[in-house]
């Protein structure tokens, strides 16, 4: 069950929390196993697998050819017949790629066999720019899976977080896609010794505030937070919500806090139109409708495809003062 | 036309040594009920008793029931869009499927999944599919299941030759001869993508492509039931003792439209290439005329089993009719487990 | 330019302005062509393109394997090379397995090569249930390409709109998606013979309302005019307004309507939850945040996979029906 | 690891007659300046003066070199995210280069596309591609392109061997070749996807991938600029010839990492491989070795080439340190024509 996230003896970086989640549901379930390219001696390449082949072997952490759309689905077959497989896309970027493994195939088979066959699988993936990547390397692409029936969506923003999170997930019986900011992995965090697994659906109160509420998903989660901080320079208390999960979604914990505050931003890294600020955004004006002050302000990535040059790959994400621009706005303080 | 399959006679013989009378008359049973069983749903089609449409396996019968027989019952498959000779062969109840066509809720899948959806565990059948090809990641996965699990399972990937333009076929073909997977993929051809003919849109040999990966090829006459059964016999040896996949082209043809409503097929294939396969590569024919040759049976035993079967499917049919169709409240239910 | 909808001479179906559409442009320039399964003979299986082969040859109307990644993708490169293709994506439920040529080719090549390369190409695809076909065969999956920039959108509701939006898709030169109703191809409706187009971004007036904003998209546009009339019965009067493009969206007269009227309820068969009644609700939530007199109600499909049985499937399309009772409720009148 | 190239002498001789010396110091000099090049990436990147990261080519310039050399001005290339060998062979310009690879708007793409995609329409440059597999689409479409407008161009698909894990090829090359399209798939072979080397997740033969769809394959040393160039050649005149695609497997190494930050590589491949390559099939040395061995040049010559290279490089890296960034408001520029 859910534990509050700031309690704990050691401190470890989102990388390793990731890894450790996998181990121990490795351990516990010898179903459970990883596929995906350079998963296994190179540990991917942003090392966040680093290890683990070595305690359980090519046979559980496999390495695979560069076939996006071929793995994901031999990984649907093998959920479908007893065992737990963790899909490894390299960048999120690559979804595409397998979207037809997961929309048509993954998603949707439980509900064709009437319930009959189960798909309990795990694609591990990634979002976030301003690494300097481009467009093809550089997308956030969760709203595309949020909209599908079928998948469970889930946005870790804290090393606590991510492993809670994920053995949940390795345990859930549906697909599940689960998306990690590449920004992050070495970002460090307190994460307790002991087992725990975070439910999903449930939404964490990042910090507590009476002002304005910041809904704010992954990456953006610290962005948040960091405007909440510039803004209580100016005297303006803001609330971080971190739904944790897209879907489900916790829509209860959102619009209590926009009804308490009456006013609300949403925070999140995918492009701004017919993305995740949109749904959250239309949760909140509908839940909280009579309470609100002002227009549910939305922050998406720019629609742009991610641009290569620094200068102007900056400009596609929100940024802390950004947000807390737009909160000192929306609470009619410029 | 290719019409013919490349293995000897002998070995043929050597196979198809050992197996009893009984499982002949039962391969002729299964055939003549997937038949019977086509007809109906035409009939219902024709009726409008059955929402949507259907893709009859009519013609094709041999080819399932071949290599059905040739599976253990914890085997597994997955389909296609022309699925019905594939679940009924590896076990599926006619009155479930019937009531599933129909959209009831005592349907293999609730009336959630309709013709081209019919799933069965029970019987290994992990899902006919709509998506063409969609079933070579899910099948090559399940034969990566039954090997880490050591089940001694194999899996079989049943598809039309039109899925060779998959590009997801290649992929998990290279994996699965990479890891030596227990799947044997089935390239029923029956020389039609819908209303073209496989030759304007598939480019150099057929047995090349398997080829390609290391994976060997057999090609067998898929009118021919005991061609059928005695080639995936030997394949499945093969295959549990872990030599890996292999790749099994059935020739073969289907009788009616690509689809129920698909009546006017002049512009892309002749009534007389039609009259020709009924008349000459009926698999039903091929099979009867050997087991009487044989003395294996006789007409009256052959109507026999035509009768039983032709009554199982107008039983199954009244079932369905009968059945009560899913509750409102079904409707997001199963979305997740 | 735009027309008034209603003034023709002569009606025709949808299928028959969209075979015009693609006629007429075949004629005026020779290098669009159509590329697809089973496009040439066969005339695709809703008969949408029968007689185009008979008249420009199989070289423009060309039967391709079943590959739809690889002939899109080929449809990229032709594009950026002087030929304007109309790919046929047979359901648009395949659309995920040609999702990275779409995503990650077709939509950023512009983007990336600093506007040097360009790729002027039209995805013809379909959307819509109800029709008995199931999970893989029924999805309205426009919100998934709505949300990526570089790609336009195109959601016509009439033949005289879908003849003017696929010439001016394929005259543009950007890739352009454009999702035919597939229960909509027997409908006939009002087309001028003459020459027309009708730009994108320009939402038209379906029908003039003064109490509610019912905002339609393809489908739905039907469903919401059906609704209209009911309502009349009881006395509210409802706007019908349908975006005819999602992207661009020409938020202007959506919100402008909603101001008048105070009311709106989005209604579109994709999936509700991330989809497109998410992006329009929270266009007006935002921009007529002052002038609703009720939330913003957002009716898409349910998020189900679209269930085979008639007694299900029914259930998880917007009817005419339910649109007027939320509507009604809207307008206080329960 | 395979070296040589399955070609006769012969043949290669034929191919070469009438090559004059000027072209062969024309490759020299194209070689050696993409060395250049790359160790100045290396270089921008150890400095954190270029953004991101970067996958150098070093050890493969005879393969883009040999075979940019074979094409008109005016053929196709569409490129991957090895790409900078490929771009400038086919006649990308040094400093526009450099400053696309900083984010410079003088870039070649204004500093949105960076060393992952590069393209310059104005040689003929579809576009570096950092989807593994991305250019196959495009390269055959534009080979449809070429075919319909009837313009004698061809289109060269540059991939790496890791690109025969994407599906997309195979639906590409299916359709290549029923369409008989002027395209070819070029291979480049340096053993490994990243940090794992081919043959764990390769089946079967390479060769065997193009002959499943009846393309014809040819091989050849990639280490060797004559050796690639006059097969290339060959097969430029087959294509023109409109005889159909055709697969082009160029065996070669890359000396770096996979990417610029790539540096311990042990638990993937041996330091001693690495210096085998190095010492006895470095492209350069090859070509330099018979052009002082036929007497076409002497080490001045030579030298003087390599400081012209040089030098141009220097001066790029110049340019384009110099360059300014876009301008903000470049940002959503470009979305849409
Ligand atoms: C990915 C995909 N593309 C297109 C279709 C439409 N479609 C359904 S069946 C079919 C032809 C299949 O031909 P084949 O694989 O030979 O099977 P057959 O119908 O002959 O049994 C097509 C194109 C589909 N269902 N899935
Ligand atoms: C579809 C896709 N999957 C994965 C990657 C990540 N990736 C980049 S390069 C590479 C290895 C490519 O190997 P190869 O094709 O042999 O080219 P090389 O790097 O050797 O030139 C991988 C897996 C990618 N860019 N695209
Ligand atoms: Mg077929
Ligand atoms: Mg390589």
């Amino acid at each position: 069950m859910s534990m509050p996230s700031a309690v704990a003896d050691r401190e470890i970086t989102f990388a390793q929390a990731v890894r450790e989640a996998l181990a121990e549901e490795m351990r516990r379930d010898p179903a459970v196993f990883i596929l995906g390219e350079d998963v296994a001696e190179a540990g991917t390449p942003f090392k966040v697998l680093s290890g683990l082949v070595e305690e359980f072997g090519t046979e559980r952490v496999t390495d695979t050819p560069i076939s996006e759309a071929g793995f994901t689905g031999i990984a649907v077959g093998a959920a479908m017949t007893g065992l737990r497989p963790v899909v490894d896309i390299m960048f999120g970027d690559f979804l595409p790629l397998a979207m037809d493994q997961i929309v048509n195939q993954a998603a949707k088979v439980h509900y064709m066999s009437g319930g009959k066959l189960r798909v309990p699988m795990v694609v591990r993936t990634n979002l976030g720019a301003t690494r300097r990547s481009a467009a093809q390397h550089s997308q956030s692409l969760h709203a595309l899976l949020s909209h599908i029936p079928g998948l469970k969506v889930v946005l870790p923003s804290t090393p606590y977080d991510a492993k809670g999170l994920l053995k949940t997930a390795i345990r859930d019986e549906n697909p599940v896609v689960f998306f990690e900011d590449k920004l992050m992995f070495h970002l460090k965090g307190p994460v307790p010794e002991g087992e725990y697994t975070i439910p999903f659906g449930v939404a964490d109160v990042k910090r507590q505030g009476t002002d304005i509420t910041l809904v704010a998903t992954s990456s953006m989660v610290q962005v948040a937070l960091a405007a909440a901080q510039i803004l209580e320079k100016d005297g303006i208390s803001a609330e971080v919500i971190d739904p944790r999960t897209t879907v489900p979604l916790d829509a209860r914990t959102i619009v209590e806090s926009a009804k308490k505050t009456g006013r609300a931003i949403v925070v999140d890294e995918g492009h701004e139109r017919y993305g995740v600020t949109a749904e959250i955004a239309s949760v909140i004006a509908e839940g909280a409708f009579y309470h609100l002050d002002a227009p549910v302000k939305r922050m998406g990535a720019m629609d742009v495809p991610v641009p290569f040059s620094p200068a102007l790959e900056d400009l596609t994400v929100p940024t802390a003062e950004r947000v807390a621009e737009a909160a000192r706005a929306l609470c009619g303080r410029t | 036309m290719r019409r013919t399959a490349p293995r000897t006679e002998t070995q043929q013989a050597d196979a198809l040594q050992g197996v009893a009378r009984e499982q002949w008359l039962a391969m002729y049973e299964q055939m003549i009920k997937i038949r019977a069983f086509e007809e109906q749903v035409n009939e219902l089609y024709r009726g409008a008793k059955m929402p949507g449409l259907a893709h009859l396996y009519t013609g094709q019968e041999a080819s399932a029931v071949g290599i059905c027989q040739a599976l253990r019952p914890d085997d597994y498959i997955t389909s296609t869009h022309r699925g019905h000779g594939h679940c009924l062969a590896k076990g599926a109840r006619v009155d479930l499927m019937f009531a599933e066509l129909l959209g009831k809720v005592s349907g293999y899948c609730r009336g959630k999944g309709g013709s081209m959806h019919i799933a069965d565990p029970q019987s290994g059948n992990l899902g006919a599919n709509a998506i063409v090809g969609g079933g070579a990641g899910i099948a090559t996965g399940a034969a990566l299941s039954a090997k880490r699990r050591g089940s001694g399972q194999v899996s079989v990937c049943f598809f039309g030759e039109g899925a060779l333009g998959q590009g997801v076929l290649y992929e998990v073909m290279n994996m699965a001869a990479l890891w030596k997977l227990p799947v044997i993929y089935v390239c029923e051809n029956n020389l039609y993508n819908e209303y073209t003919h496989y030759s304007e849109v598939t480019a150099g040999e057929l047995r090349a492509r398997p080829a390609a990966f290391g994976i060997q090829c057999v090609e067998v006459d898929g009118q021919d039931v005991r061609a059928v059964y005695a080639t995936t016999r030997r394949v499945v040896e093969r295959l549990r003792a872990g030599e890996g996949p292999a790749f099994l082209i059935s020739n073969t043809y289907r009788y009616f439209g690509h689809h129920v409503g698909d009546v006017n097929r002049a512009y892309y294939r002749s009534k007389e290439e039609e009259l020709d396969w009924k008349a000459r590569r009926d698999p039903l024919a091929i099979l009867a005329d050997w087991l009487t040759g044989e003395g294996l049976a006789d007409a009256g035993t052959l109507e026999e089993i035509e009768r039983r079967a032709r009554a199982e499917v107008a039983a199954g049919v009244e079932f369905a009719l009968a059945a009560p169709y899913p509750d409102p409240g079904e409707v997001d239910q199963h979305v997740y487990a």
